[in-house]
């Protein structure tokens, strides 16, 4: 038989593949928990958790991919410049994420701060309301109208 | 100064080894690292709909609160579940694949029952999908400009046909990969049936596999965000 | 010693090359041969080229004067439209990782192929079906969005927005497909020896261009399906009538474009590193910071897309971290321009067409990179947004940047790719036209951008004449020196060409190791690479002092 | 003479003073913070070209120092890098870099951020034509003209009510876009009185490059004055109210979209329709009278002509029905 290199390396058994192997017990364990966690995650949708339920969703949403990921994508067991990969991936998902929501939860954010704020009274439009957009965001305006009383508008 | 080297093809050769590669681990390794690139094409696709369905949470709370309402909560569950265990019966495929001794029929077979049932949970989910599709359909709650549900007694604050234009594209995207994936079952499959997979061979069924969870993964925070969360 | 394969004495008698290793024309459609690719992609981007080319003549030539006085408004808007579409969505970008990049990056890896060769045919066809639908626009009503599809001019437009959509999502596709099977080649297939640190710097450049490629061409998929399904469903979340935001389709759209933007002009970076250093026999001065810059463009690339927002309407604190975030893209980019022209002192610079245009890219990437500067500084950009200051900047970093290393890099591989020499009489004459009528053309766009001429004007207001004259008397300058580079590189077809031989300007990197042009599996042997491919042999290793 | 009938006619002749008589000098400064931003501008360009000279200096003077010599290739030096240098030649345009984004940031915070007792004005954009209103002036409306008094602090809140358009002044050196749905603001303070070009920089259709306005920056007093005058639209003694009629055709901008000589624009011509025949775009058949005249103005998207789109605004609000009485006179008057 020849030797074979590769990337510079010698190689020994250039026919054949090696991979961890889980367990099937280990497998069944796996699908038990994110059986488990749907089944959480379904009842805890009709407790009233308010703004907390985005976050416990998510939170469990995520336990669930991670096992997903790591056990049945052998990713704990696999290349590591896989598990780059997909984490290098999730970062950039969350660059896009984040810069993206920055922008729009800080579309107005020089403009309350300076007292500038002018759109109160004309998002009226002569009767047309503006139908769309934070700009509009009515929690946001009401907060507003409440820090600066002296200015909110009549009859609003 | 350089070595001389000689043909890496020699000895016990791979049938399944491809001419530009030296050697399976190779081949594999590769096969693997494409997938998982790919994997991250997906991640970033679908995370562009997610990022719209929270821009819309956040222009619109009251509208998606309204709106998801009259998602079927009990059929999402169901998918859920039903997407779950096809992912189980696929890692067990892709196992049965890396512990299988080549040319052996029990081993084939036992990849072909995976393989088949992981099908079937496919099958069952996009059967779910259609009832729910009809329901929807049948009151009026489709995206955008053909959104007629308030003509139906529906009477859902805002502008819900954004909530059931990003709920269309998003199932409907997520949809397609489960179609793709049981198409490319189909093809595995038959290679499977031919003998291709065992442990000396098995990035076939491992990429499947991989592609496989990964739309099991999307729907993991679909089915939340979509269905469940106030 | 350097990049060599083991035997040099080729005793293996003649073996066809790829041209001739099969026939037929099946045996072309079908081929997943990397190098008839490239080929093949090269024949594709020239000819997108040339259309898009005769295009930008089309609208100079309107701008002659400031009336409307050789198109109508809408026939102007879909020249500019088109001329953007079809330059960067099937020339510039598939242009250097599709036609130079598959040609040679396996061969300087010493590799047989990519790692996969079928999905590579698969990215040519897919790459020609989005060809086909963006061209089918012209049959259906014509595309007058812009290139950038802005909502919501696009989902309101009545032209074939949504078919170039479509067509744009396809061509996303190739582009994926290219940049994930060259990761995957510089991963795995690397032959004997040929380490991280011995890579050309060309493979660090399309190897950061495919990271880019993966990771950003995904989001413009999405971004233009949710513009196709918004003209037909109107889903509401770009088109505000439905309810949606359009400075959100920017965001969208710029966290691909932007990225994208380095998709262009990266894979130029690695062309000019491998002609300055082989024609001036110079060891390329910081071959780490080269590549590692590389790199952190290709990442820094992606978090500062908000710059194309300043004026649109994103709050201003956003722009602020943007704006700063831009600036840190310029700190790599400029050790680039610093190491390329430190790589020239004390070499022996040989002066012929390839290395014109080397030394040409570094005046107008330069300046492009400069006048980067002004558009980052927040405030100034306020005043320069949209205005023909920024028209220039990017045809000074995508013409003067990409299109100039593209052009050298193919004289420069040109004896590589057909065995024959070019025409150096006319390659040089090219340079200087294209020199010349490249800053005329452009040049002067910066003066008209600083005086408020705003972009995709078909008319304009007279105290702009002057500038806009000259700058469409450089455009056919620019347009003659292009015929005459095309004339020169099809000089090598002729019966008259020089043979060029296997390795003609003496390099040391392994594609110029085989036969030229390359046999059908690239090497009679797999090579072993034991050093640099930049360790020129007139390199003094004695300590000599150098002047 | 050869270098007029190369660059066309001398700008400095054209008359105007929105330009500079040279493209290469400064564009002239007519806000506050213009002035600032010129020096901004002029720092970096100072930047830029000292950074430009020295590096094109350098690689002129490697060209013609180790060309190759005519013999044959000489040794060539072995340096392949310097950490001392990549530091200094990193560190010190990163200084620099750092330098300018504050600068630019520290006016940029002075250019978006209006001072609370600036005058409102509000823009609203529009294929292809800007529509300005002073609320602080009931009735007064201008299309394609913006009068701003000079030495007082002006905020433009904008919007649009089709396509993203760009509101863009060269000589205040600000810019905003117009986008559907929101408002954006944008202030300035006018430092110097005269007539300045006002344009669309947003990519926003076939007219495109028509959508150029006028800003005039008056002083004080006349600016009350024009205001009070365009406020008024009522006829005049004497007038026919055909006259009165082509005065509110003006003042409200219709000739962006509709010719009052037979071609078709975005919306159809003037010229002879009265008592024609029109096909809607449903099919059906209308007589245009002045019922159809007037509730096109006030309605105009509820029966379009075929062949033209839906995207005139109302004018309802705007126009009284002595406004009104005064176009359908004019539009009958158009033979």
């Amino acid at each position: 038989m020849s030797t074979v290199y590769l990337n510079g390396k010698l190689v020994e058994h250039p026919h054949e593949v090696h991979h961890h192997v889980s367990p099937v017990p280990q497998y069944v364990a796996v699908l038990g928990a994110l059986l488990v966690l749907t089944g959480v995650t379904f009842l805890v949708s009709f407790a009233d958790l308010g703004a907390a339920s985005l976050t416990v969703a998510m939170f469990v949403a995520v336990i669930k991919a991670s096992l997903v990921v790591g056990y049945f994508m052998h990713l704990k067991y696999d290349d590591r410049f896989h598990l780059f990969i997909f984490l290098g991936t999730i970062i950039f998902v969350g660059l896009f994420f984040g810069f993206t929501l920055f922008d729009l939860a800080s579309r107005d954010a020089i403009n309350d701060e300076q007292r500038t704020f002018t759109r109160i009274e004309e998002d009226t439009n002569k009767g047309q309301p503006m139908k769309i957009g934070i700009d509009n965001d009515l929690a946001r305006r009401a907060a507003y109208d409440a820090k600066h009383p002296a200015e909110a508008p009549e009859g609003h | 100064m350089s070595t001389a080297h000689t043909d890496a093809h020699g000895g016990e050769h791979n049938p399944h080894l491809a001419h530009h590669f030296d050697t399976m681990e190779q081949q594999a390794g590769a096969a693997k690292l494409g997938m998982w690139l790919f994997l991250a094409t997906e991640i970033l696709m679908f995370s562009g709909l997610f990022l719209a369905y929270f821009v819309i949470r956040m222009f619109y709370p009251e509208m998606v609160l309204g709106a998801h309402e009259h998602l079927n909560k009990f059929a999402g569950g169901l998918n859920t579940v039903v997407l779950l265990v096809s992912s189980w019966t696929m890692a067990m495929a892709v196992r049965s694949a890396q512990v299988g001794k080549p040319n052996n029929q029990a081993d084939i077979a036992k990849i072909k029952a995976f393989l088949a049932m992981t099908f079937a949970c496919g099958g069952i989910f996009m059967v779910v999908k259609y009832f729910e599709y009809s329901a929807k359909f049948a009151h009026g709650m489709l995206p955008g400009k053909f959104y007629t549900a308030h003509l139906h007694g529906y009477d859902i604050p805002g502008l819900p046909h954004i909530f059931f234009g990003i709920y269309f594209v998003m199932t409907g995207l997520h949809g397609v990969h489960v179609l793709v994936g049981m198409a490319l079952m189909v093809w595995i499959y038959l290679r499977a049936v031919r003998g291709d997979f065992s442990r000396q061979n098995y990035a076939g069924v491992e990429n499947l596999g991989l592609y496989w969870h990964i739309v099991d993964l999307v729907w993991i925070f679909l089915f939340p965000l979509l269905y469940l969360v106030k | 010693m350097s990049q060599q394969p083991a035997h040099h004495d080729n005793n293996h008698g003649e073996e066809p090359n790829f041209y001739r290793a099969k026939r037929g024309i099946m045996s072309w459609l079908f081929t997943v041969d990397h190098k008839r690719l490239g080929v093949m992609y090269l024949a594709s981007v020239l000819l997108f080229f040339l259309v898009a080319g005769i295009l930008a003549i089309f609208l100079r030539t309107e701008l002659l004067t400031p009336a409307a006085d050789y198109v109508s408004a809408s026939t102007y808007n879909q020249l500019f439209t088109l001329h953007g579409a079809i330059m960067v969505f099937l020339f510039i970008i598939p242009a250097t990782p599709g036609a130079l990049g598959n040609i040679f990056l396996p061969l300087m890896l010493g590799a047989k192929d990519v790692a996969f060769p079928r999905l590579n045919l698969l990215s040519f066809w897919v790459y020609s079906v989005a060809a086909v639908m963006l061209l089918c626009t012209l049959l259906l009503g014509g595309l007058d969005t812009g290139w950038t599809f802005y909502t919501p001019y696009s989902t309101s437009t009545g032209t074939a927005a949504g078919l170039a959509a479509l067509g744009v999502f396809v061509a996303g596709f190739s582009s994926i497909l290219t940049g994930l099977n060259f990761v995957v080649t510089v991963h795995r297939m690397r032959a004997p020896g040929q380490t991280w640190d011995r890579l050309p710097l060309f493979v660090w450049a399309i190897y950061a261009t495919a990271v880019i490629q993966i990771l950003a061409t995904p989001v413009l998929a999405i971004t233009v399906l949710l513009v196709f399904i918004e003209r037909f469903l109107g889903i509401g979340i770009f088109d505000p009538a439905m309810g949606g935001d359009p400075v959100l389709f920017q965001h969208f759209f710029w966290f691909y474009s932007h990225p994208a933007v380095y998709i262009m002009i990266l894979p130029g970076f690695g062309i000019i590193s491998e002609m300055i250093t082989v024609h001036s026999r110079k060891h390329i001065f910081g071959y780490k910071a080269i590549a590692l810059s590389s790199v952190a463009i290709a990442v820094i690339s992606f978090v500062v897309w908000g710059h194309h927002l300043f004026v649109s309407g994103q709050s201003e604190v956003a722009g602020i971290v943007f704006s700063f975030l831009t600036f840190a893209v310029a700190v790599p980019t400029a050790i680039k321009v610093f190491s390329w022209v430190a790589t020239l002192y004390g070499g022996s610079i040989v002066y012929n067409t390839p290395m014109w245009y080397a030394l040409m890219f570094l005046w107008t990437f330069t300046i492009g990179g400069l006048t980067g500067v002004y558009l980052a500084v927040i405030a100034v950009d306020v005043h320069l947004h949209d205005t023909y200051f920024v028209v220039a900047h990017f045809h000074y970093v995508m013409m003067g940047g990409l299109v100039v290393a593209f052009i050298g890099g193919l004289f420069h591989w040109w004896p590589k790719i057909t065995g024959r020499f070019y025409n150096e009489a006319l390659g040089k004459l090219s340079a200087l036209l294209v020199f010349i009528g490249f800053n005329v053309t452009f040049g002067t766009q910066f003066f008209l951008g600083h005086q408020g001429m705003p972009r995709r004007y078909f008319a304009y207001l007279p105290e702009y004449e002057a500038m806009h004259r000259i700058s469409t008397y450089g455009s056919w300058i620019l347009a003659a020196g292009l015929f005459c580079a095309l004339f020169g590189l099809l000089a090598a077809f002729s019966k008259n060409a020089k043979k060029a031989g296997n390795n003609p300007w003496n390099a040391m990197s392994l594609e110029w190791q085989t036969q030229s042009p390359p046999i059908e599996h690239n090497f009679h042997e797999t090579p072993h690479v034991t050093g640099s491919p930049y360790d020129f042999p007139e390199i003094d290793k004695s300590g000599g002092v150098h002047h | 003479m050869l270098l007029n009938l190369l660059l066309g006619p001398d700008p400095a002749l054209l008359g105007t003073d929105a330009m500079s008589a040279s493209p290469f000098s400064l564009l002239p400064a007519a806000s506050t913070n213009a002035q600032e931003l010129d020096n901004i501008y002029v720092a970096v360009t100072l930047i830029c070209a000292l950074s430009f000279v020295l590096l094109i200096g350098a690689q002129v003077y490697f060209m013609v120092k180790y060309k190759k010599p005519a013999e044959g290739h000489r040794k060539t030096s072995p340096i392949t890098h310097s950490g001392k240098l990549e530091f200094w030649w990193s560190f010190i345009p990163t200084l620099i870099l750092i330098a300018l984004f504050v600068w630019g940031e520290t006016l940029y915070m002075k250019m978006v951020t209006p001072p609370s007792d600036a005058v409102n004005i509000r823009v609203t954009g529009q294929k292809w034509f800007w529509t300005v209103e002073y609320p602080d002036v009931p009735g007064a409306i201008l299309t394609d003209e913006l009068i701003v008094p000079k030495d007082v602090p002006v905020r433009l809140t904008l919007t649009s009510n089709d396509v993203i358009h760009s509101f863009y002044v060269p000589v205040f050196r600000q810019k905003k876009d117009a986008v559907p749905g929101r408002y954006s603001n944008l202030w300035f303070q006018a430092t110097t009185v005269g007539t300045y070009p006002l344009f669309c920089t947003e990519y926003c259709g076939d007219q495109h490059s028509t959508m150029i306005g006028k800003v005039h920056v008056v002083e004080r007093a006349e600016f009350d004055a024009r205001l009070a005058e365009a406020a008024k639209l009522e006829p005049g003694e004497g007038e026919s109210m055909a006259d009165f009629g082509a005065r509110v055709f003006d003042r409200g901008g219709c000739a962006a979209c509709h010719s009052i000589d037979g071609s078709a624009k975005t919306g159809p011509t003037l010229k002879g329709k009265y008592g024609a025949q029109e096909v809607l775009s449903d099919g059906s058949t209308v007589t245009i009278d002045d019922n159809y005249i007037r509730e096109s103005i006030l309605e105009p998207n509820a029966k379009v002509v075929q062949g033209f789109t839906p995207q005139m605004p109302s004018f309802a609000g705007r126009f009284d029905d002595r406004a009104i009485t005064g176009l359908i006179e004019y539009i009958k008057s158009l033979k």
